[in-house]
């Protein structure tokens, strides 16, 4: 196995911007095409809002996507983009990527198009740990073609294509990832500017794949399906908030909650009023297996429960193409640049006349 | 003593054995040697889909036919001269396609009862004189491998193994090959094992030496080398000359070569090839599907690589929506087929020519794809440069059509000089087009409808590109009618305009008094000239020309086919390129249609073609 | 004081307004009275690709136009008589299309200097006399509405919402429409919001009298219904046609429905209409992906149901490679592509004919699949009642081809009698059918040549089958060249057998005496015919037909198009069924294209008809 | 929701054969045409020899297979059977099982089949719990295609198409199953008939889609790839045998390990001799959420370490094609059987003449 630079960081082959930027350096003059109101805006402005924070050149930037509402993005990102096929971004990124590590290569998908269609591709680009930015926009509908159920739709779902209700469980897209060996992995929310800005830089900072699930209003066919975790009223009640060297604590004041281990080896919310306070568990984002991070993820499903949100797992982790630039390197320090000529004679040659 | 030594001029022998008995690797050498006597050759290796079917059994015969001659020669041979059958099951599958007369090697030691029950032969072939119309010659390959071997600690097991060196060894004497090229070959690919290097020597020479002895072979052959144009030869197979000819490519644009491929037979070998050669800066990227191995491939291209994906049949079905992107998007890609005996899973092994209506229409709406075919195996490397080619200078997907055939078959291949080959240099934009100082992606280069080719990392030129239909000049979404139509013929306008932009067909009439051409294209090449020679050593007259470019076609296609009385077309599929001619031309071609999942003879397509020629 | 009624034989009204306007709900409400009255009649809807794109833009507008008249009619009408504009991005998108002279009823409360500059109007084109061709009728849809709700307790904003209520209000007493209709589809609709309810009637009855009694309307028309065969009929959809066809295929054929399906526009409405008739045994399965959807419907077709699959031009191209295991296993298969712009995404919303060479040859290896296809969004419902026939009857993959238009476009329907509908009762094979009492999966019917069909649970029929070659009879992977050539012959042989099957091409020639013929496919088939008519009303002689089977062809196909001196093909493609019939009948047909993502306009194909007449 | 008839056994809708079988019933004609030495050969005698213990008849089992070594499986099994196309199998089975519950239907796959092209249908079948039966047979090679590394063959892996090593993190087929919602997952191996025969029982007996990883050895590409696990010498040591309600012990006698939670909210494997071994967790494969199975799967990692087998998860959930028929059978309850004439006629119609 050649060296995988660890101690690259995740853009430091990416080059930097003179200038200082703003959002507006990211807008593009093509008209929002989304519904008045969907999350997507939301999300937009936040991206646009903390790339300048990076100082990279515009240019050294890429969006592609797939197809979908949340695909639309790319055209209203002043950098380079592709609007692909359905489900195929994170193969096109992957090929992108590998090739050029110069670039700050990031994957916008939805619910559909990413764990439907593109299910495949997410979980191989996970696994390989390319140098790709993932953000998944899942607001648990196939918005672009009006409103039936999808993957991470709730069971017994009523949809267009479901008038009776889905029949399937839904994926939940942390504990997929989990289990598709992601280096990291995150959740967060539309509405929360600052939350969701602070996940996009602990992205942006990962050197390989890093997914983000971003939870989307569709105000359309789907309107309030994250309203536990958005209602002031109820937010603070459900939703658990990941520091990493932090104790598991959420609630609010008065009636704060803990996660602590369970006999049977796992995790579980109980009352932080009380004695158990002291048991709850620290989180490490940074522990080499994502056996908590997993606990983690399976207290919050579908239909509501608990939500954790914030980086699930962060390790450092060989990254794909830093390996295969490495073999490429490698061979021509060892053999030399390759030389056509040489390479049509090799093997059995012979001359006549 | 010393045998008497008979000339030949040609000579066509197979191999055939257990899909253990390494005869694919005996032919191959046997192939190095006789390309380095200096006779022109030809093979064609024919495997089962299985790895290793259970020993001795019908499904697992494994067998490689080598043709070679002392002038030019076209194909592997109909009708073998030389029989070698390690086993029951190797004579049985393989006795029918032999020539009257034909010599046939058998392994005796293999001829057990067990074996000759196993594949149905109630008496042994040997004994009941049904090979009468052969000369057999009873060999112990294996016992005499053995004995030849005792001296060196080697186990029986792996003694007996070394019996395909030994039958190397008795034809390498048979037909006076030179022997260095096979010695050094052992010593190195045992280099780690010099005991089984010593051995398979040894197993070499018993062999050899077997045959100046025995009372078997009271002759040996020579096949004099042939007149060949002057220059550094090598054997090379379509998969190789193919992969060479993509590297080729990627230096000559200068863009670094980047494959996204899935394996799949008989496509698999040009991935292994180019993932040897990262000195060259190629990224090889094994995908988790087709899917995912073109989509990289064109995600490679947007950022400026050229992209390549390799696959056979199947897997282009699985491609088709990401070409159909590639059309939109006007990004340049290769995309090799590598053709196998179909509908679905079909012949993997086989050769086959019936994806052309697929590769030429397989994909939603109208996103037409030029497509470039290989004639024979080392024609792959200069195919694969013309893809390289035009998919660069037009920013298209190209296709690359080969076959089964082309790509495990061999033959000498005269080495081009490097400086000659083509410069493909790419100049990508790097400054704004547009009237007002802003970039138009979709602006087009005049004569080649060609659009500007702007990679990231190029300030100012930062754009969006995508699969729904763009305005004319800007690139942006546009739902526009007039302009969705006047997209369409646009994109159809750059392909059908590389017509002008590459070499009219030619025929070969040498009499110039002929009524009917024959007309073909891809791995064809070699059966069809092999058949005109022989109608032309009749004294019969018959025009010759070979597509080398199926979309779109050269200019003057209609003009050859309306010059003469009759035209056939040869396919290994039910009629394809005919179908495309007689829509575009409205000429009633003849066609002439297989497939056994085998290359034509040549002995049957010259009856074809005489039938044709008195045909009124 | 009560109007003048003026008569008229037809009109078009175009309805246009955001997509959040409800401008298609309008005209299904006016095309469901239209078709109550007795007009014939026939409707375009037209939708961006965008869900709601912002308000008041022109990427956002949303439009739906019908023709409805006295007389038969064949289209939904080239230029409008009236427009309905909701905003200024409605008017700017529309008036072009419009006839001069014709009706502009504008919504002025929406012509702000905000949304004008929004469109880029400079000024208001309701006072730059730009719109002196037409009959502008300015009225404050939605003020009045508010107006007409303010008793209800119902907020501005809501009320407002109903102003595409006042509209059709007001349209249906100009046009003199029934109106018990829409008054019991707001009560149902409505039901659980019983003040919403009555707050759209208010508003439906407001536009009424307000044509009554304002004075920008002089007079109302009235067009007599039309005479039109007795019986019972229904206003119907291509797409809601097609899902009752195969719900009625299912039953005629006693095969249970499975549905496996992933949405796309503009197929997804066949998935949502199916997943609601549940009691007819129908199973719906929204797939992953296309590949899971024909992989699950070909899985339910082993497992002896109805399997079908829909999807649009880039579905067809991911399941090309289960279509091809389809044709090599032989199981009956319905699949059906809603075709729309390409290539890529292309225009998702829009019409298209460009997938028939991809559904033609779509896939590896030689793998004919046979291919039907609607005319009129009533004729999907016989069409795929006959696909569901061929299918079962030859036991393979069989499309049909719909479009854009013919899914979202409306036509009355003259229902069926049930009883009248062909018997397609499927017998299953339950006893085995080899010479020796075993069974032979691939033995076939000496006539049909279609393969047994046995259902797992049928004991003593136990057998495998698979994508590799098979041998004929038994079914047992074989890898016979010879074999193969035949299995590759009897799959052709048996799908160009349908020709046997299937009604000759009809030619519609009254006068006997034309020397031109039309022949057109799919959706054409409306322009085509309402061209044909101009031509025959000017005293000009032509022939039309319209093919429903494009694989394989009638059997007299190549004798009519010889009949003929000239043979015009108009499609909305670069001319794909002109490049078949060349290929197959060498006739030089003539073709007449156009890819704008619409259906032709009668009066653009009466031109070009005439034409080709005069052209001699 | 409708009610998932929890009530029904795996196989109560699928019709039992009177006779007495024996493995010979299942074998075909067909000459098996797999490598002297294979696998392969060793998991179709156990499932031969299993089959009967179900007493089904022959002609209500489906097997279902793509393309692979592995994939040749139906054809030597003398039921109903088809070897589809390449990664396809698990919907083809879905359409299968979904409409005809009277079978009892088995998907064969392999490490490329079904984690490589396939992995898309494969997790999607998981969440869905069809009732369907998948087999995996990991090999870590693609076999078939002559030797090319596979999406669970261990990272720097040379092979073919990776002289230099291959690249990309494998996963984990039991941690991926268990992150796509799987209802069952089991791993066993081709060498052990006992434990893969309890394996393939525990398999049938489960209602909805059961995922079963076999290791499998392929003596011509990777040959040895199991050996740590396999090996009489080292076996004991690294192969954790789980057992439902049982405390997780394994090793030799005096060289017992336990495994035990530990304070990160995973779990470890500790010396089992000491006084750790009353910490051993008890292992729950009935868990509602697969905390602890998941933090088990963990253990074993691609190059070895400890390597759980047995029954990982095995919970009752709705199944797919049960609740589909349900809503059929409830819609025809409630409306009545549907009537075509009253179908056409639905809706808006008028009469003329
Ligand atoms: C090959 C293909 N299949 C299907 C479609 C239709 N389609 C477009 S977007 C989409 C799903 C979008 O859902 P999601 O990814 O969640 O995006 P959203 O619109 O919800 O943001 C589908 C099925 C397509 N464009 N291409
Ligand atoms: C669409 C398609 N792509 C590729 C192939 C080539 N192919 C056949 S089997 C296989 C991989 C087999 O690996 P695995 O599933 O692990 O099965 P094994 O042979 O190891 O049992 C591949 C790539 C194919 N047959 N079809
Ligand atoms: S449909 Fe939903 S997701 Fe799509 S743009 Fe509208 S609100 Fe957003
Ligand atoms: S190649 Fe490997 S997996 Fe395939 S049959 Fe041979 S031993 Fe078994
Ligand atoms: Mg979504
Ligand atoms: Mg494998």
């Amino acid at each position: 196995m050649t060296d995988p630079q660890l101690h690259l960081g995740a853009l430091d082959l990416v080059p930097k911007s003179g200038e200082k930027q703003t959002a507006k350096d990211f807008k593009t003059d093509q008209e929002v095409r989304w519904c008045p109101g969907c999350g997507d805006y939301a999300i937009l402005a936040a991206v646009q809002g903390f790339l300048p924070e990076l100082g990279l050149r515009r240019e050294n930037i890429v969006f592609v996507s797939g197809i979908g509402c949340s695909s639309r993005f790319p055209y209203y990102m002043n950098t380079y983009g592709m609007h692909s096929i359905h489900g195929r971004a994170p193969a096109i990124a992957t090929g992108l990527a590998t090739s050029r590590p110069d670039l700050s290569v990031w994957v916008i998908t939805g619910d559909g198009d990413g764990l439907s269609i593109g299910g495949n591709h997410l979980i191989h680009a996970l696994r390989r740990n390319v140098n790709l930015k993932i953000l998944l926009f899942n607001n648990r509908i196939y918005g672009l073609t009006k409103g039936q159920y999808s993957p991470t739709s709730e069971l017994g779902k009523v949809t267009k294509s479901t008038p009776l209700g889905s029949l399937d469980y839904p994926f939940n897209p942390v504990s997929l990832a989990l289990g598709a060996e992601a280096s990291f992995v995150a959740r967060t929310v539309d509405s929360d500017r600052r939350h969701l800005t602070s996940v996009l830089r602990a992205a942006a900072e990962h050197r390989g794949t890093a997914f983000v699930e971003i939870y989307q209003n569709c105000n359309i066919f789907n309107d309030g399906a994250f309203e536990a975790i958005k209602d002031p009223d109820t937010r603070e009640d459900v939703t658990i908030r990941l520091e990493h060297g932090e104790p598991i604590r959420f609630g609010r004041p008065g009636a704060e909650k803990v996660v602590r281990r369970t006999a049977g080896g796992g995790v579980e919310v109980v009352d932080g009023t009380g004695p158990a306070a002291a048991e709850a568990v620290v989180f490490d984002a940074h522990a080499a297996e994502p056996m908590l991070a997993f606990a983690l993820s399976r207290l919050a499903d579908a239909t509501g429960g608990y939500t954790p949100i914030g980086v699930f797992r962060d390790v450092v982790r060989p990254v794909y193409d830093d390996l295969m630039r490495e073999q490429l390197e490698r061979a021509e320090a060892t053999s030399g640049p390759g030389e056509l000529a040489e390479l049509l004679t090799s093997g059995d040659t012979w001359r006549i006349g | 003593m010393t045998k008497q030594v008979r000339q030949l001029d040609r000579v066509v022998i197979r191999f055939a054995g257990d899909s253990g008995d390494g005869m694919q690797l005996t032919g191959d050498r046997f192939t190095a040697e006789t390309g380095a006597f200096g006779n022109d050759l030809s093979t064609l290796p024919d495997f089962p889909a299985e790895i290793r079917a259970p020993a001795g059994t019908l499904p697992g015969v494994s067998a490689f036919q080598l043709h070679f001659s002392d002038h030019e020669i076209l194909t592997p041979g109909d009708a073998p001269d030389v029989l070698v059958a390690m086993n029951p099951a190797a004579l049985k599958a393989n006795v029918r396609d032999l020539r009257k007369g034909a010599d046939i090697i058998v392994n005796t030691d293999e001829f057990t009862k067990r074996n000759l029950t196993k594949v149905g032969y109630a008496a042994s072939p040997l004994d009941d004189g049904s090979l009468e119309e052969y000369r057999v010659h009873p060999v112990a390959l294996t016992s005499m491998t053995i004995t030849a071997l005792a001296a060196y600690d080697i186990g029986k097991k792996d003694a007996g193994r070394a019996k395909n060196m030994f039958a190397l060894g008795l034809l390498s004497w048979l037909y006076n090959r030179p022997t260095e090229g096979t010695l050094e070959f052992l010593a190195k690919k045992f280099a780690k094992q010099p005991e089984i290097a010593k051995g398979n020597v040894a197993a070499f020479q018993a062999g050899w030496s077997f045959g100046e002895t025995t009372e078997s072979f009271s002759v040996s052959y020579e096949v004099k080398p042939a007149v060949m144009r002057p220059g550094t030869y090598r054997n090379v197979s379509g998969n190789l000359a193919l992969a060479y000819g993509l590297i080729a490519g990627s230096r000559l644009s200068g863009l670094p070569l980047f494959l996204g491929s899935y394996p799949i037979t008989p496509a698999s070998d040009i991935l292994h090839e180019l993932s040897r050669h990262k000195r060259f800066g190629v990224r090889t990227f094994q995908a988790e599907d087709e899917i995912a191995g073109i989509g990289a491939a064109l995600g490679a291209a947007f950022g400026g690589a050229l992209g390549v994906t390799t696959t056979s049949g199947p897997g282009v079905a699985l491609k088709s929506e990401t070409i159909g992107l590639a059309v939109s998007i006007e990004l340049p890609l290769v995309i090799c087929d590598i053709q196998r005996g179909g509908p679905s899973t079909g012949l993997p092994t086989k050769t086959e020519q019936s994806d052309l209506l697929q590769v030429m229409f397989g994909r939603n709406g109208e996103a037409p794809v030029p497509i470039v075919a290989p004639r024979s195996p080392a024609d792959c490397f200069d195919a694969a440069i013309e893809a390289v080619r035009i998919a660069t200078k037009y920013r298209t997907p190209v296709f690359v059509l080969s076959d089964g055939y082309l790509a495990n078959g061999s033959e000498p291949w005269l080495l081009p000089d490097v400086g000659g080959l083509p410069d493909l240099r790419v100049e990508f934009t790097t400054a704004p087009n547009g009237p007002d100082g802003e970039f138009l992606p979709f602006r087009r280069d005049p004569e080649t409808l060609a659009r500007p080719w702007a990679v990231p990392g190029t300030p100012g030129l930062e754009h969006r590109i995508g699969g729904l239909e763009k305005a004319d000049g800007t690139g942006n979404i546009s739902y526009d009618p007039a302009n969705h139509d006047t997209m369409v013929r646009l994109r159809a306008a750059k392909i059908d305009g590389i017509a002008r932009d590459i070499p009219p067909l030619e025929v070969d009439d040498p009499s110039g008094r002929a009524g009917v051409l024959v007309l073909g294209w891809g791995s064809t090449y070699g059966p069809i000239g092999a058949a005109v020679r022989r109608i032309r050593d009749e004294g019969g007259a018959v025009a010759q020309a070979h597509l080398r470019h199926l979309h779109p076609f050269p200019t003057n296609t209609g003009e050859v086919l309306r010059r003469y009385d009759r035209v056939l077309v040869p396919e290994m599929n039910l009629g394809q390129l005919a179908m495309l001619l007689r829509a575009r031309y409205l000429v009633d071609v003849i066609t002439y249609n297989q497939v056994r999942g085998m290359p034509f003879q040549a002995a049957e397509l010259a009856g074809v073609l005489r039938d044709v020629i008195d045909s009124d």
